[in-house]
């Protein structure tokens, strides 16, 4: 059975990617999961600089999901290619880069940084991180924006870059348009969803920054749709994610039109997860026959069945 | 490296309509727990609740010839996992993660042991005061709660030969009002001269209180903090303690792997 | 302690108003809610001309939530008004019609029949139901198209009207000022998010119609974060709504921002939830000692905690 | 107007490793339910399940004196909520609303009633056959399922003196094959001056075989059909069944209040 799919010129050994901000920097799993078996690992957002994030707290469960705004606390890129990068190359870990930047300069710099560090395989342009009060998201809710930092950055690295698409927008396939148009190689999608929850007992917000970022399975048949909506819009492939808590669930978004997955809340439930959504997805391939998992991408079969009809 | 055991519950004991203690089947979680560790719990299948929830190892369960079988959580409940939990049947399995966190520091002798509890706070003590007595570190245990009723596992600690000093807010066993008071007291009589360890856990005031009353007596003290976790790895930054570095600065620490114990005089309590 | 509050002219005995198309057309729960006892009814969207809808399968469960593509099936117009607006009348319901056409004109044809019907309260302007082919979310998603039919709709009826949002768009606040512009006296938020389930064993949508509207608790931290940034844009009220399932919710809706709100998905939960509701929201009255629930509208405190510090 | 029950799990009856009969007290559903209708139950607390499900009323039970005190359901377990309702125990609380639903009606001698049920379908048929039997109708059950083990009750008709016709798809009991096989050699022996009525319960295909060949013999069939249903209450609109109206225009009804037994030469089969 084959799990290899590609990105671009990503080559992956499975589609199942940890989703940045929801696996550390990856070191912190190397005892719980072997690293190497990860189709790849999306680290925590980087700026250039270290910074704090918000004050706790920072998390709160919600139906199904939870709510974060964590506020990229982060070791900045320097430190993070001095202390974490060797010990990831060590465990031959396949290293998607996270970036964030508040100008396009910014998204220059850390590509170029990165560009030139051992042992990082792709960068991923985070626009749609909803929980810093500049830069970020305000590129992925504009079209030129988005294309902005796409094409700055394409311009400084040979890397695979993947931006990451906010769903917090009225037609994400545009923006999906945009980063083609642009030169992304691949699209990640989706962030999370801006939200809010009160404490109706003190009529304060449960989390400090008030809003914060929605994830877990409560948003996936959202961020399914959308998935299937880029997928008809562009020919680059389609890292999807967005509430996957099983393999049944990565292989919706495969079907949909997802070349590869990232699998972010659900490792906070459960950090066992990793050979059993393998095991899943050979189960599926063994039962229904298929031999590369690359086959199903895309395949959703909407056919019409006779849809609307007036009564005589 | 942490064990995922489909622990199934053993036990089930209530001590009042809040309190329980749940024993669980967990051999290796039990064997290498130490005290001021903790596990993270999912109470109920499917997505509701979805996360996991942190709690202390209570006991670690032995068999006859005193190999680990199993820990104990006290619980109280506040919510949905801690509900469930509470009504949780023998027979029933739930995934426990563990044991995650840094440990106490336990202290030796000649140094005394001073442990500071409120309410469910009491957890981690159980285990550190089992260490404590195997190195013969005499031990006093400040415990308060809302009422008398909420003292729990008294005998316990007596049985270890804690010395036991209760309060009570509404003055139903002990001291009348909080157990800071008496922690002050005993430290202006106490020589400065003779080692003193502090051990805190229990609501944020009071081991803002606790921690900051060492700190004035000049004396070490470990504090267990309480923060929403989301994973108990080190992978979503959810946990932090804003926390003083030596050179004046702050920083954001995860009080999942930094913690849950940390030095008290170096928290910046808000 | 007084429930009541008030939709610009339009004044009502509680805050808990049923939801759109969760409700039907009021009548089938005579027997289990005393309709008189509800702040109001939304009937279920009404086009001029019957309706046959989708086929089955119409709804599949998601996370803490649920997906549906009715496609609007219904009476139409006439027929409520002879068949069904007798019956709510007669049980004192407060009843808001729900009203969707495919264009402006069709909204207008429908505001001036029902001005002409004894016994409706208010129009509530479905411009924003993701499960039909023409009119309807169009309308709601363009700003222009928003402003088009309320303006529209204005002119011809006395009537309160109630645009009611999608949040399927970037900034929903934009879009209750454009209804606030043409002359809205509330806007009701939100209906339902555009979302997908795949069956992987068939690779086939769960539904007919391929996507659907997600509803239910899973939506309800991303409906309180838009009543929250509309209570920030517009003066007049906003009926909140999405995934209330008990008095809390209800309350937190209303502390973001909501003057009155609407129960949907819940209802099929639990068709007994009304006094349950009014019951919860009392006890928090008295816990609290408010005289007045009208009192607690965007009463949420988000005054800053130092938010962002970086490390020294 | 349906109760909506917390109602007590009595006893949980496995009757293989898919399939069960939970008993729930509900004295006023009992009471009030005809042969036909149907319960929404939710199985679970909290948001996972969302939705109530909806379950034929399978037993009506009773006291010594004869008075209803509850009802029982005869569950397969396909997804999230049958699971929960396959492992309740007894002690838990499960809500559950109802009756609800068009029951079946039922018909006089000399008509016979000829019941034909597909698997987890044999479910409304235990009530149908007392009420039959009370009117003195002649009854036949013909009861498809995969293999000998999963044909339940069987004594329990034989002993309404029901005639059992049974079908299993490996040929472990009965005839192998279909259900609707031996329906239709018996509608082409029967004399069509004898009036029969026919009950279909089961999955579709075999719902649409039933009504077709009843109709292709000129014979009426109530059909119990099984629709994913939001509410039960005729409230959400998800339970359509596409229906010809008699001038050959097509429309769909609420199989929750129109329903769930529908006249089956009116219904569309895709
Ligand atoms: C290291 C550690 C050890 C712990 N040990 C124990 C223990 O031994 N026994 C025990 O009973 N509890 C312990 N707790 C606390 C326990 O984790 C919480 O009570 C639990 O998470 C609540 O879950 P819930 O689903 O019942 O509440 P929820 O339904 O999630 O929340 C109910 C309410 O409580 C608040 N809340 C939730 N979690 C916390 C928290 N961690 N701190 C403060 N408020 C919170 C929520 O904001 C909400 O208002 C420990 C916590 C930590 C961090
Ligand atoms: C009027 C009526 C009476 C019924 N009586 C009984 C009964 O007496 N005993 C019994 O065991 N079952 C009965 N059913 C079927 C029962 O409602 C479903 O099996 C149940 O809803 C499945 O719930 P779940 O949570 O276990 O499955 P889910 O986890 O919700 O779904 C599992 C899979 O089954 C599919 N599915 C879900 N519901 C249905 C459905 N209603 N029909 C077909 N496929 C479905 C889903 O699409 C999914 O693929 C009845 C249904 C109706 C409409
Ligand atoms: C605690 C937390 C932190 C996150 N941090 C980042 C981040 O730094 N960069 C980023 O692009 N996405 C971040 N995300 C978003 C996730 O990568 C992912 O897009 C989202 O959570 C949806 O996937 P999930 O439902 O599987 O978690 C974060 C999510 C969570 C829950
Ligand atoms: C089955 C179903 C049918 C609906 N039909 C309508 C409709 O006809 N008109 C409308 O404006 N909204 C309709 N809605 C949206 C609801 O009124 C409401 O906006 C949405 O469901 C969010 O609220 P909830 O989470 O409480 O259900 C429908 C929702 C559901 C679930
Ligand atoms: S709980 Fe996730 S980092 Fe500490
Ligand atoms: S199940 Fe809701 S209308 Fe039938």
């Amino acid at each position: 059975m084959d799990l290899s799919v590609r990105i671009g010129s990503l080559a992956l050994k499975n589609p199942i990617i940890a989703a940045s901000g929801c696996f550390g920097y990856g070191v912190e799993y190397a005892d719980v999961v072997d690293l190497e078996s990860l189709g790849g690992i999306a680290v925590k957002g980087l700026f250039l600089a270290e910074r704090e994030g918000h004050p706790a707290p920072r998390i709160v469960e919600t139906p199904a999901g939870m709510l974060n705004a964590i506020g990229l606390q982060g070791i900045g890129v320097r430190r993070f290619i001095h202390e974490k990068l060797p010990e990831l190359r060590a465990r031959k870990a396949i290293v998607i880069v996270n970036i964030c930047g508040t100008t396009v300069d910014e998204y220059v710099e850390l590509a170029r940084i990165l560009s030139d560090a051992e042992g990082v395989a792709a960068l991923e342009l985070n626009i749609s991180c909803p929980n810093i009060k500049e830069g970020g998201i305000t590129f992925g809710c504009s079209l030129r924006g988005t294309f902005d930092v796409v094409s700055a950055v394409r311009k400084v690295t040979g890397l695979p870059i993947l931006p990451k698409l906010t769903p917090n927008v009225t037609d994400v396939a545009s923006f999906a348009r945009a980063a083609e148009e642009a030169g992304a190689d691949a699209v990640s999608l989706v962030n999370t969803f801006l939200a809010m929850v009160i404490d109706v007992e003190t009529r304060r917000p449960k989390i400090s920054n008030v809003v914060g970022g929605l994830s877990g399975p409560a948003i996936r048949p959202i961020a399914v749709r959308m998935v299937y909506e880029c997928r008809q819009a562009v020919k680059i492939p389609i890292v999807g994610m967005g509430g996957i808590a099983n393999a049944r669930d990565a292989l919706e978004f495969m079907i949909a039109g997802a070349a590869a997955v990232q699998v972010g809340t659900a490792n906070f439930v459960d950090p066992f997860i990793w050979p059993k959504l393998f095991g899943g997805i050979r189960d599926y391939m063994q039962r229904h026959q298929i031999a590369r998992i690359a086959d199903i991408v895309g395949t959703v079969d909407t056919r019409a069945r006779d849809n609307e009809w007036i009564s005589s | 490296m942490p064990i995922d055991a489909a622990a199934e519950v053993i036990a089930n004991h209530p001590l009042s309509t809040d309190y329980n203690v749940l024993a669980l089947a967990a051999p290796a979680i039990a064997a290498a727990a130490a005290p001021g560790q903790f596990v993270m719990v999912k109470a109920g299948a499917g997505h509701d609740p979805l996360l996991r929830r942190p709690f202390s190892v209570f006991e670690v369960l032995r068999d006859e010839r005193g190999a680990p079988t199993g820990i104990s959580l006290l619980n109280k409940r506040i919510g949905v996992s801690t509900d469930l939990i509470y009504k949780a049947q023998p027979g029933e399995r739930i995934a426990c993660l563990g044991p995650l966190g840094r440990p106490f520091t336990v202290v030796d002798s000649p140094t005394e042991a001073w442990m500071v509890a409120g309410g469910v706070g009491l957890a981690p003590f159980a285990t550190l005061a089992e260490a404590l007595r195997a190195r013969g570190v005499r031990s006093t245990l400040f415990y308060g709660a809302r009422r008398a009723q909420e003292l729990f596992h008294l005998d316990f600690f007596r049985g270890l030969g804690v010395e036991l000093v209760l309060t009570t807010e509404d003055g139903s066993l002990g001291e009348r009002g909080r157990v800071v008071t008496p922690l002050e007291r005993r430290l202006a009589a106490q020589s400065a001269a003779a080692p003193v360890m502090i051990y805190a856990c229990g609501p944020e005031g009071m081991l803002a209180a606790a921690a900051t009353t060492a700190a004035r007596f000049d004396r070490p003290c470990q504090v267990s903090v309480e923060r929403i976790m989301g994973c108990g790895l080190g992978g979503c930054y959810s946990c932090v303690v804003r926390m003083r570095n030596g050179h004046g600065g702050l920083h954001h620490v995860r009080s999942c792997i930094a913690g849950p114990v940390l030095p008290g005089n170096q928290i910046v309590w808000d």
